[in-house]
């Protein structure tokens, strides 16, 4: 297989890593495009299905002209069938084969519920673990341009729920390539969660293939006094917020992100809240029933004692995305709020 | 059914020149939206309807204010054809207050409740069933609202398509199911995604009329809406009407794409001369039902009223930041 | 409108109400189905749809016969088609009707998904209030007799994520009449979650119909010394495990019954953890990214400072239902999950 | 295609000799849990598959080992005449750790990779899209096996049924469709859910054949199969089968359920006289290639081997607690 060595040398960021600074520098775009690409080249079981993926846009450049290289018989271009195409995907798994399913908006998997929590998360459970059900599924979350309440979600919350299932949710360009060939890698189902915002973001990204183990967070800035736990696009916002942070009000976080949440590295997160004793959430989905819960609520059991404040969480508002350019600047949270929180949990 | 008992000269002028001033209007008013667009104030993705008119206009002019439209990301047509204010409309692409969604739907969510406008949906396929809902409505109120669902060959793809239809045909629902077969969804073929090119014939199948419609002619899909809605409205069921018709501009945004490749400037062009508005106003013309004149008169008071619509869109205010929490649910 | 006045009437239990003990008792299954007849009575726009709701079971029972006495047309047997029915009942709601959707297993409803989340939820605040989804989706959960992983599952916890839906899951036949009443009297999209396991308890039911207003708990059971947040089925197992609590380790329990979920009756909670300062959720769903961490995040947020130990959790583990009764056993959380748990709080 | 190329006299005697055995060995086992079921140590939701033998068995009796069958919540029938092991199916009946789900799955999650029994879901039409899938990686690995979707009436209401069907015939992937039309989902008929009853003309509209079949005529399903199976292995696409049969015992459960009244009494017997196994028993006794003794001497055969099933299922012991968190996730 061809995995089995990439795997074994999964790059274990042993707490505090300096980020790379090597010279070659990919977007997160492209990024995404070079794992592909890489899988398809060493894994003949490996294709990528989705709508438009074979498209002149190349699913915002994520599938850029994969097909000349690999043929449509690979690259494969789908009815809007969304259920359906799903549970074919699965099934292409279950029969041995290594689908990277591609979902433009989140949005739309509302539609594959069925395939992906009774089928994909269970097929391995159901039956004893006598099946496995290795298929990466590539959904993008977004904002902006009032794109609404139906072309906005990110609904990665939901899937916290779903076991058997595995979350991931990258935020830089280095990690969303080995994360994407980890989940490639991987023999359950991945939900790889990309957002939009982060597609031109640059970093330092080797050429050659490399993955990141599952379930092992990343220490992205060190810091004393307050733990900002921050999810896909909310890390650059933390980091942003941090520099506000240290320059005028004297406040050092320590930025966390836990790059995979399901599995999830729990340790990181309680060492760190356990040095700081204060903790912010930031997430990219919806406040009540989402991943900030979660994590919060895993605190608030296993460093209890620790906590020396509340924990604050920003997220976005319990409401559906609203269109307007008014109110999308009220509903998306950014570095400024978490700016706010941090405050407000140094006070407390 | 027969389906050639619409000609010119069996229709009423009144009725022609509605017909018309329906088509010209939504023309008129995505043209507008083309010129605004780069201005960047109107931030919303629009999925234009320029070239699709005959079919809005076609279907909707055999409609009561009270019959129920269910429309789609490409709503713009639909709206206006069947009433919807167009003021309201413009404030709506441009995210204002007064917008017809109060600036929380922007173009692809648009509503207008007393004309019939029930709402649209940018999950495709997804105001199918909705339309099927509406019907059933209509006959256990004991109404005679026909509820009408448009949608494109891509929601062909849909299962939701299927069940819809499936119930429909079942109850023998007031519904008529209006695939506007432009050929794409986004910018995939029709072949790329169907392995067949006969979207009409699963009528058929579920027992129920099936038409294929040049949907270019608004006559043509006047016509055989007429006879889909009547047969709804007599409570003999559901119709599946395939209109064939082709967008002019990209599947979203003001310009046109064919530098993308996917699709011919030759296949744009034929599609072009054939210009549903354009071939109608040659047929009024050369048969004595309008004179240019007229046509001048009417694209001047409809430019007016896209004018009007225009400063007041752009002129309202934003919503305030505490609507946003606003809407979501009644508390009592 | 035939529901006004029942609203304005509803019945709020201002804090601690002893149960009614009239002698008038039905089972919850009778509540519920007594619930649809008179609303069916009162208001020709309410219908009952669903797989089998004509069926000779009747849906456990809670659909019985009612197609006998309104008739098919309004007590309509559906193709198995869940997402295209529910864009149906949805459709109706938007056209003026009052549909009550019946899922014999909530894990079907995950083919609904879009139509729920993308569709009903957001019709409302998507056209700025101008449209109204008032649909009541009766959910049913349950256990036991391996039913596995695809005909068990308590999915709620997936709603609590969702804006713009009501999330209502009654523990008693008192409640479960009242609230149905609620739920079909209201503007909005309600998720309405019946466990089997509650149907054959019995409970005091006025004839006369009444409604619970949303968002207003219930004290099941005053105590001093931990609280027990308990949901749907976990509320008569907090029951035992109070009496064996107090019983044998003078362990004092006050129950409280959140009753709808969203919206959420924080107050109520708050209170009783002021006065504990400790606390248990009990919960029938899955531990991680459901119901009890969206609670446990909220007092970890809003009583922090009168927790006097950490909160402790009695949900499902993390994996699909398994279908060997020895595992269902070990599956499947009981009072004496809580009365150990409640143990634990008091320890630390 | 022609159907009737299959007769008693161009069958060899083997095949129909196999084909009576997977019959019955269906039966019999189903007879054994109909007889144990009152126990209460079976504590699974049995979904029977009596009466319908000649389907599963006609068709798996034209697939090889490495073909592919994904099952429903009716599994038993499938898993058997696929060559699913006996003694594991019994065992994970019971709930047993030497269950061929490892007691995690009960009566509708049954599974043997080595006999290309992907596995069975309880959500009605969730196999189909699974099928089309393992028939798509089929073709993607160059390999010939055949991929197979058994389901019933009910999930053609199903819009993944219309999905699996587009995509299959837009591809010619190698997939059989075989419709199961007992008439019945759980209590509700046919005519409830679907306003026409020729199920199989869908594939015409998906441009694939489609064959109604009498699904109690083992040799009759057996030879659309061999057809189907074999265009497919040809890579000439798919094919849909609708087998008409009848569900002798309630939906769930070992009981008769005509006490219920959502059908009749005349209508189970009908059936029961077209029983498919006795019909053809007959005609192989008739024409002479079984003697009544062989088939008391296979019927004791199958007898002993499910006594065996029975007797390591039962005896075989539970699965420990700590198996509940096992098989979630690969953990590496
Ligand atoms: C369920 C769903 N899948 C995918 C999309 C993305 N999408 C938006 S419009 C569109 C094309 C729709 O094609 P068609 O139905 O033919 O309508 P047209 O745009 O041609 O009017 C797609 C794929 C979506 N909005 N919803
Ligand atoms: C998606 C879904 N909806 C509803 C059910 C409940 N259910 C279980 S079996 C069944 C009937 C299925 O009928 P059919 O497909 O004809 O198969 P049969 O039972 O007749 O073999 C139903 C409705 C289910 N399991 N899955
Ligand atoms: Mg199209
Ligand atoms: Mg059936």
């Amino acid at each position: 297989m061809p995995w089995t060595k990439l795997q074994a040398d999964a790059i274990d960021h042993e707490d505090y890593l300096p980020r790379h600074d090597g010279d070659r520098r990919l977007t997160y775009r492209e990024a995404i495009r070079e794992a592909q690409y890489q899988a398809l080249e060493i894994d003949p079981r490996v294709f990528i299905l989705g709508e438009g993926v074979d498209d002149p846009g190349g699913v915002f450049g994520t599938t850029l002209d994969l097909h000349k290289k690999y043929g449509r018989e690979r690259i494969i271009d789908l009815p809007l069938a969304e259920n359906g195409f799903t549970g074919i995907a699965i099934g292409a798994a279950i029969a041995g084969m290594r689908p990277i399913l591609v979902h433009m908006r989140m949005d739309f998997l509302l539609l594959s519920m069925d395939q992906i929590v009774n089928h994909a998360s269970k097929w391995r459970y159901m039956f004893g673990g006598r099946q496995k059900v290795p298929v990466t599924i590539r959904a993008i979350i977004g904002r902006g341009w009032g794109s609404a309440a139906q072309h906005s979600q990110s609904l990665h919350g939901l899937f916290m729920h779903v076991p058997g299932l595995k979350l991931v949710m990258p935020s830089s360009a280095y990690d969303v390539k080995g994360l994407l060939l980890s989940s490639i890698a991987d023999e359950d189902p991945v939900m790889f969660v990309e957002h939009r915002w982060l597609f031109d973001q640059g970093d330092h990204v080797p050429e050659e293939m490399y993955t990141i183990p599952m379930g092992k967070g990343r220490v992205v800035r060190k810091g004393t006094d307050v733990t900002v736990l921050a999810i896909s696009h909310m890390v650059p916002e933390a980091l942003k917020a941090s520099k506000a942070l240290e320059e005028k009000h004297r406040i050092s976080c320590e930025i966390i992100d836990p790059r995979t949440l399901k599995p999830l590295d729990e340790k990181i997160i309680i060492n760190s809240v356990r040095k700081t004793g204060r903790l912010v959430i930031s997430d990219c989905g919806w406040n009540t029933g989402g991943v900030s819960g979660v994590l919060a609520s895993l605190i608030a059991e296993k460093a209890f004692s620790h906590l020396k404040a509340p924990i604050r969480r920003v997220c976005l508002p319990d409401t559906p995305t609203p269109a307007a350019p008014a109110l999308e600047d009220a509903f998306y949270p950014s570095a400024r709020d978490i700016i706010n929180a941090a405050r407000l949990v140094m006070r407390s | 059914m027969r389906r050639d008992t619409i000609t010119l000269t069996n229709v009423p002028k009144r009725t022609l020149i509605h017909l018309y001033k329906l088509m010209l209007r939504i023309r008129r008013f995505e043209e507008k939206i083309v010129n605004v667009y780069c201005d960047q104030d109107m931030k919303t993705p629009v999925h234009l309807y320029i070239g699709q008119e005959a079919v809005a206009a076609g279907v909707c002019a055999n409609l009561c204010k009270e019959d129920y439209v269910f429309s789609t990301h490409r709503s713009h047509g639909h709206y206006l054809a069947k009433g919807g204010d167009m003021k309201r409309l413009m404030a709506e692409l441009y995210g204002r207050k007064t917008g017809c969604s109060r600036g929380k739907g922007g173009s692809m969510h648009v509503v207008d409740p007393e004309a019939g406008v029930c709402g649209s949906t940018a999950i495709v396929g997804g105001n199918i069933p909705l339309s099927v809902g509406a019907a059933l409505s209509s006959v256990m109120q004991k109404r005679k609202q026909v509820s009408i669902s448009f949608f494109g060959d891509g929601a062909v793809d849909e299962g939701a398509f299927h069940e819809s239809l499936n119930f429909a045909a079942l109850k023998g629902l007031p519904v008529v199911f209006v695939c506007e077969n432009n050929f794409y969804a986004t910018h995939s073929h029709q072949s790329k995604r169907q392995p067949h090119d006969h979207i009409y014939k699963l009528a058929k199948h579920y027992v129920m009329p099936g038409f294929r419609v040049d949907g270019n002619d608004v006559l043509r899909v006047f016509g055989v809406a007429r006879q889909a809605v009547s047969r709804a409205r007599r409570g003999n069921g559901p119709t599946l009407m395939e209109c064939r018709t082709y967008r002019w501009k990209g599947h979203v945004g003001p310009e046109c794409d064919i530098k993308l490749g996917y699709r011919m400037q030759e296949e744009l062009n034929s599609w072009m001369k054939r210009c549903p508005i354009k071939r109608f106003e040659k047929r009024l013309v050369n048969e004595g039902v309008m004179k240019k004149t007229t046509i001048d008169k009417i694209t001047r008071e409809i430019d007016l009223q896209i004018h009007d619509a225009y400063l007041f869109g752009k002129g309202s205010p934003h919503p305030d930041e505490n609507e946003l929490l606003e809407d979501v649910w009644n508390l009592n």
